[in-house]
């Protein structure tokens, strides 16, 4: 697979962005490939919205924009209302279902993982939500290898934080190889 | 991760914003002193800096505008310095007046522009490449500077480099013409050991005795710069001056040379300076473009070959000087350039006027300004133009 | 007895202002456990009947998100007398 | 109860502005209800007035929300703008509203120069002691020492006293607030509105996010109580001495004297050539 | 002397300065604030609107720098006065951030650019033509500005007065584009009676309701102006805005409009606004110019015909927005184009562009910068390029 | 006895500049000495100086006539090229000498900014009440009523307080004198050419030919008498009613205190900041 | 006569520029003629150099310069030295024979004028000295007339003045009637 | 006896300039009947023993055109005590 496109969406301080760095991050600096990302935020606080868009491939990126992307990670309704149009009808679809409860219409492969509870309930931080889905993308999509995303967490999560992460970084990778099996 | 930090240089692979790559390659080509202030979308470039430079020894002066920032720089690489400022657009308008002083005086001094969406104030998150012609004629007067334009983080590193080498050995304001996009993008960034990398100083005046005796500016060979505090007693200003830096404001002859010599220094070296990325061979179609877009000719050449139609690609790395023989030499070997441009065809008549004699020469600019060309779009434009 | 009202949808939350919570003399404010369609979460008020009817709340309210009523007639009137502290 | 509105908000803003782009807790939306208090309490029109601003959170205050003719300009120049409008038009009441960046920083020269040649426009200068909209970058008004985005290792240089600073430059009306101090802001509007003559309020206010956050102030909360604890009074302070004055914030009216105003002095002006041409 | 002051205008034949008689156009047509900063060969313009302005009930305001300058300007044209500024180069240089704004709030005013010999401080009583690509390019971003050249001190009144008209009827800034000879030069002018002059008024917004009941921008079929004072509680602001006025950085429909609308304001309109002197019936050789050396260019035709050349002559007297059209025009039907230019050719990218297509195009500078060209010059260097 | 020459010429002109282009009874003249007398008497060399000035007649005051490294810059902007000239080689002693519009109209924010970030260089502004070199125009200094170039009908504008200004931006250094001064210029810049810190002084300057003509205001002579007469020395200003002060010219050392000097800041922070990586 | 070009140079302070412009100001106005100066000065307040140069047309002038001057008025022995090169070596040269004293070789129509001796010892009005040359000018030339130069004079001069000038410029014309005879 | 000496030739005229007659307590100088070059008029030094050696027109001269020599070998020096007005 030469070229990936990842849109990762959702509002603002649910750490989309965060999660497209660590996967871009993964693939260049630990699994030797090439990966470009572009960003968007809206300047609200709060409820605002924020998208990374992320190209992943073993050649040299050269259209550095996503247009219709091979996998979207939809962290929110708004989400979908912005970019499920734009995946490809054969793409990979992984929702927090916590946030976004009916299923989207017209996908072929939707992974649903309850990110928003898992993170609030089970591990008290519910800033892990987007390392959990970043565990269910590589899972489901392998276009960065784990032990790359894993290495990546660490580095990037405050001290004393990458226990935490790692986990939920299992727990997302789990739900998400559940579903494809 | 394969980094380490050899002297200035932080080695090894990483995945960087555009904007940090710039800043890295400051550190790495010696910067020591910038000053500047903030504005979206260049301010990772000072927060970085403020960083990181008095780690190496450096200075990072946050100025009251952009025009003490130009103006700090100038002073200071007068004291020695390898100096820089990072802005936008709006930042470069204020400082146009001491851009030209800094022409005028011959200083070196690299200037990062992140363009934005203008004119003025405009969308500050958004890049466009509207600044292409103003930093080479918005100050007034006849003049002559260099800019690059990088066409991802890896250039940004790269030719931040350059910027310096070319800044300090020509003695020129030399401009890094990143777009927003290119700025605020991610991708993989080599940075190479400190001793791959090779830097290039100024050449400092050793000559004795006052300026009379020597000759300081002027030069179309590049004169060695008479930097402040080593008893050299130079004489600068931007009012019309001779060889040896004195006001003159009588003799017509100095005035032609005032105005002439700092232009032909650089053009002399054009050849040093222009460099173009071309790869057009048996194409009767060039897409012709730089800075982000040439991503999206790029990627259009890609999907016409992927057609069966042979598109040929140029683009300029160095776009000041322009590089008026390059785009002769392909007018005479092709049929048809399309020029993809981040604006509304700025540089366009620079390049018509150099190929309009012997092929025909289009337009094309983004389908929505502010998005970069879909290069499906420039594929079926490309096809229509053709047909 | 005068009205507070908090506009609950332009309210930005006790989480992060909550400055009707700091001027309230009467401590009358505090977290609601409802949150808005922005996800804040704004206050509740107990005890209205403690009001003072000093309006405090509604004149820091960065988000004009508390309306005082001072009037029996449920008038909007802004007029007030200057308090100097 | 639905259907209450904020009486301010409905009787002065702009109806299909939605919401304020402000940050939970920013002391800018405390500012904006105390200028509007004042029009209101002033029994005074919108129509009488146009607010001029500069590029910042703090130059939002007035644009697009106030329902008026409102000119949002460039980074630093509302003075310099506002200046043209008066002289353009006298009878307008023109009001600037902006960041300490903007106005003090890159705008400093226009702020002083108005005071100095006392043009009748009133300036609302917001001091939260950053740059906040270009994400926590060093002020001429953030204190020595604290840590910013651009003095990551502790600012080196000193802050402008800016009311000070234009009292010396010649205003007659000069007043320092915080927002804690929401009704004297008022009050002091209602003078700088209804006298003729430069006059300036600068007005101490909350940034949380990034003021606070960048160089660990705390919260809205945290600053508001700031404000409460070390305000002093213009007269007390001027009891005090300096090493008691130590970080202390000074509030009140500095001084609010009669000067001849620029555009009044103007129409004055051309009655008299005029008349001596005819 | 056979003068007389009807209204504003003192009509009649007079030797005048080219700085007053600009002065006095300003005055004709009807200005009624201008603001400015003194600054060499352009001071005798604010000199005199200092002394007339008040006898007509204008104000003169000198300003502490020229940013104040523009900006003030731009603020009294929102109040509803009649506006201008003058200055040179480095007042240029200065101004460039808020003649964007302008642009981009679609303000009318004048700008009075009295050029001198640059870069940056340079010569400032000697002029030169330097500052063309300046004025239309200097500011970040696209955007299209009208700019005027005059030949002479007649010029300097008569199209100031236009200058004013056009900037009223497309509510953009308009440049007079002196050099310091032509300021500083005296000659016969001839202003007309007041009941001679016709003058424009801008359209004012009457609509009534707030900004978002109306479309007071992006009309590119020029959109009444809401001022101040009438109770429209108008929104201006050069964020990316939509017609309303009111900021958007969100939707890329309204970016693209912002940024285009204003530019397709001018060139729809550009037939109204262009205007070019030319005679070059039955010539093959035609000598292209502006401003003072257009003198030069019709003294060497004249000799050349003397010489039994046909030369023709093609002169801009708008120089921006390009007059593009009559140079393919022309590039039609004649074989060679000799630009000359009172600098180093900043204009001649933008002539060649439209022309090297259809017939040769080289350019002529002045044999010392500073000097305009001597006629017999240029019929030297004519005679050998034709050879 | 034609091969004596003025000592301080000698030492420390350039040989080749044959005149300066002051017109006959300028002060510049006298203020060109006092700078060399100070550095003489000092026993400094011109090698431990970088001059910098702007554009205007006072601008040609060090430069190019003084034999050291000199730098001519923008109107309106040599303090922002000294600050760059001064923290890129903080051995160096900066100075700049400009005039009033330069440094106070055009380029006034850049010096209230140096005087509050207290950058080390001494700035030496010449008041000489007008524009001189483009013409007689009204400056910031031109006194309220008198006609100018621009004001033809009066000015109506008040002016700075040049030093008070610069003393409320910040400055530990502040004096004032006139050209009627010299010896006390002189001893004045001896203290700020050893201080560390931002010093400022300003010198009323006779222009007599712009000035003198165009405000009506006499020749070098009437000037220069104007100057003794009307000066009061700071102390006993100080015991003065505003009332009997007007029309005076106060001049002395307003404030000579210690503050952290920012290139030495500077210095030390890199030095923390590389040993805390290392 | 339909192009005269005229030099009128001498030192700062002796009046050479206003000359000028009372010359084309007369052909202007007074003459209706077309008339073009351009001028140039330094800035020294005394001992510098003033030039002016005017073109007097019965035509619209074209090229505004002068190059090649028919007349040369030189007030001082600088204007000589910097201008006498470019005068047509038939061309008029009037010179003010008190600055210099001896006559300039290799010119046919050389007219002597003590212009400053005049206005000084006979006129009380040293600042006359340019009136008494634009007289000789106009006798010598007539390129353009004297009543023309005459109402000029009176319009320009300050009040009061009138006469003294009136009287310099007849002197000057007399002189130089009378070397032309 | 100090030593005073006018270099003519930079002097820009008592007509204009003439701050030495004005800053000398002895009042020595007065305009001489020579012209330089550049048409000023320098001053002449009459009693020059009354010189009292206080170098003001020296220190005020703003064109170098005054040396006064205190020491009896003409040495150049600058030295002099502060004095105070
Ligand atoms: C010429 C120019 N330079 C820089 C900027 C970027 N900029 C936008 S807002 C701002 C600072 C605002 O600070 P302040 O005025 O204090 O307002 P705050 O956000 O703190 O309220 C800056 C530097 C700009 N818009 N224009
Ligand atoms: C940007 C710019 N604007 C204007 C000028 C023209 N200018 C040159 S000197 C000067 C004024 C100088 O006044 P001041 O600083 O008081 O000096 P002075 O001549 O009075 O000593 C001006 C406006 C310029 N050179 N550059
Ligand atoms: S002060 Fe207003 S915005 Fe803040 S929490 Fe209370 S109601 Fe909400
Ligand atoms: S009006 Fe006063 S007492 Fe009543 S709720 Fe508001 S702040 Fe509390
Ligand atoms: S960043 Fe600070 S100043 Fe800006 S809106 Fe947020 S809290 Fe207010
Ligand atoms: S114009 Fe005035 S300031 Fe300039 S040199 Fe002459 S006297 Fe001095
Ligand atoms: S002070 Fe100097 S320049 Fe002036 S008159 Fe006396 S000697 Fe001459
Ligand atoms: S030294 Fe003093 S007393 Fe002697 S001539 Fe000079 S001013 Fe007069
Ligand atoms: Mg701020
Ligand atoms: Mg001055």
């Amino acid at each position: 697979m030469s070229r990936v496109e990842v849109t990762i969406a959702g509002l603002g301080g649910q750490g989309s962005i965060t999660a497209g760095v660590m996967l871009g991050e993964a693939a260049v600096t630990y699994d030797n490939k090439y990966a470009a990302l572009t960003q968007a935020y809206s300047s609200e606080q709060r409820g605002g919205f924020a998208a990374t868009w992320v190209i992943v491939s073993t050649e040299p990126v050269l259209f550095p924009r996503v247009t219709h992307p091979d996998i979207l990670v939809a962290q929110a309704r708004d989400s979908i209302t912005r970019f499920a149009n734009v995946l490809k009808p054969t793409g990979l679809h992984i929702i927090d279902c916590d946030m976004i409860p009916e299923t989207p219409e017209g996908f072929a492969n939707v992974i649903k993982v309850p990110a928003t509870s898992i993170s609030r309930n089970q591990l008290q931080a519910p800033v892990t939500a987007n390392v959990i889905m970043l565990g269910a993308l590589c899972a489901a999509s392998g276009v960065v290898g784990r032990k790359a995303l894993e290495q990546v967490i660490v580095k990037s999560v405050p001290k004393g934080k990458d226990a935490v992460n790692l986990q939920a970084f299992d727990i997302g990778f789990k739900i998400a190889s559940e579903q494809i099996k | 991760m394969s980094s380490k930090t050899t002297g200035n240089v932080m080695a090894g692979t990483h995945f960087l914003m555009g904007n940090i790559a710039c800043a890295e390659g400051a550190i790495a080509a010696g910067c020591n002193f910038a000053a500047g202030y903030p504005i979206t979308p260049a301010t990772e470039i000072i927060n970085h800096l403020a960083k990181k430079l008095p780690l190496h020894g450096g200075i990072f002066l946050q100025t009251e505008d952009e025009i003490s920032a130009i103006s700090s720089i100038v002073g200071a690489s007068w004291s020695g310095c390898k100096v820089l400022t990072a802005t936008s657009g709006p930042g470069i308008s204020l400082m146009q007046e001491n851009i030209g002083f800094a022409v005028a005086t011959e200083t070196p001094l690299v200037i990062i522009d992140v363009q934005r969406l203008g004119p003025s104030t405009g969308v500050p998150s958004i890049g466009l490449a509207g600044d292409i012609v103003q930093v080479a004629r918005g100050s007034h007067g006849d003049y002559q500077i260099i800019a690059l334009c990088p066409d991802g983080p890896q250039e940004m590193f790269d030719l931040t480099v350059r910027a310096f080498n070319l800044s300090e050995k020509y003695r020129v304001p030399v401009f890094l013409m990143a777009e927003g996009f290119i700025g605020h993008m991610r991708e993989r960034v080599v940075i190479p050991d400190a001793s791959e990398l090779s830097l290039v100083a100024r050449t400092i005046q050793r000559g004795a005795g006052g300026p009379m005796q020597r000759q300081d500016f002027l030069d179309a060979a590049v004169a060695p710069m008479p930097v402040f505090g080593n008893g050299l007693k130079s004489h600068v200003t931007s009012s019309c001056h001779d060889e040896h830096g004195m006001r003159n404001l009588s003799d017509p002859e100095i005035m032609h040379k005032f105005i002439t010599k700092p232009i032909e220094k650089i053009m002399r070296h054009r050849d040093d300076i222009i460099q173009v990325e071309k790869n057009y061979k048996d194409c009767d179609i060039v897409l012709v473009a730089y800075g982000s877009v040439s991503r999206s000719a790029k990627a259009a050449a890609e999907l016409a070959r992927a057609d069966g139609l042979k598109v040929g690609i140029f683009r300029f790395i160095t776009c000041w000087p322009f590089p008026g023989e390059e785009i002769r030499e392909m007018a005479e070997s092709v049929k048809h350039m399309i020029v993809l441009e981040n604006n509304c065809g700025q540089l366009f008549p620079y390049i018509k006027a150099e190929a309009a004699h012997a092929c025909r020469v289009d337009f094309i600019g983004p389908q929505t300004l502010g998005q970069i060309h879909d290069p499906e779009y420039v594929l079926s434009r490309l096809k229509e133009m053709v047909r | 007895m005068p009205t507070v009202t908090v506009l609950e949808q332009s309210c930005k939350g006790v989480e992060d202002c909550g400055i009707c919570t700091f001027v309230c003399p009467a401590s009358l404010f505090s977290a609601s456990e409802k949150m808005n369609t922005a996800g804040y979460v704004p206050p509740q008020i107990l005890n209205q009947e403690k009001c003072t009817g000093c309006r405090n709340c509604m004149i820091y309210c960065p988000d004009f998100s508390i309306v005082v009523q001072k009037n029996a007639d449920g008038s909007n009137s802004v007029e007030e007398k200057e308090e100097d502290e | 109860m639905s259907e209450i509105m904020h009486p301010l908000r409905m009787k002065y803003t702009r109806e299909h502005v939605k919401k304020t782009t402000n940050c939970p807790g920013c002391g800018n939306g405390i500012i904006v209800q105390a200028i509007l208090r004042a029009i209101d309490e002033l029994g005074m029109d919108m129509d009488e007035f146009a607010f001029v601003s500069g590029i910042g959170c703090s130059a939002w205050i007035p644009s697009p929300l106030f329902n008026a003719d409102t000119l949002h300009t460039t980074h630093g120049r509302p003075i310099a703008f506002a200046t043209g409008v008066k002289l353009g038009k006298p009878e307008l009441n023109v009001v600037v509203a902006s960041g300490d960046g903007d106005l003090a920083a890159i705008g400093g020269n226009h702020l002083i120069h108005a005071a100095r040649r006392n043009i009748g426009i009133t300036v609302i200068l917001v001091n939260n002691g950053i740059y906040a909209m270009t994400g926590g970058q060093t002020a001429p008004t953030t204190p020595r020492g604290v840590n910013t985005t651009t003095n990551p290792y502790g600012t080196l240089e000193s802050v402008f006293d800016i009311s000070s600073l234009v009292l010396a430059a010649g205003a007659p009306f000069v007043a320092r607030w915080t927002t804690y101090h929401p009704r004297q802001i008022t009050s002091s509007l209602k003078k700088a509105f209804t006298s003729r003559g430069f006059s300036f309020i600068e007005i101490i206010s909350q940034c949380p996010v990034q003021y606070g956050k960048v160089t660990k102030s705390g919260s809205a909360l945290d600053l508001l109580k700031h404000y409460k604890k070390d305000s002093i009074k213009i007269d007390k302070a001027r009891t005090m001495d300096p090493e008691s004055l130590k970080g202390k914030i000074v509030v009140g009216e500095f001084v609010n004297e009669q000067k001849p105003e620029l555009s009044a002095e103007w129409t004055e002006l051309k009655a008299r050539v005029m008349e001596g041409r005819s």
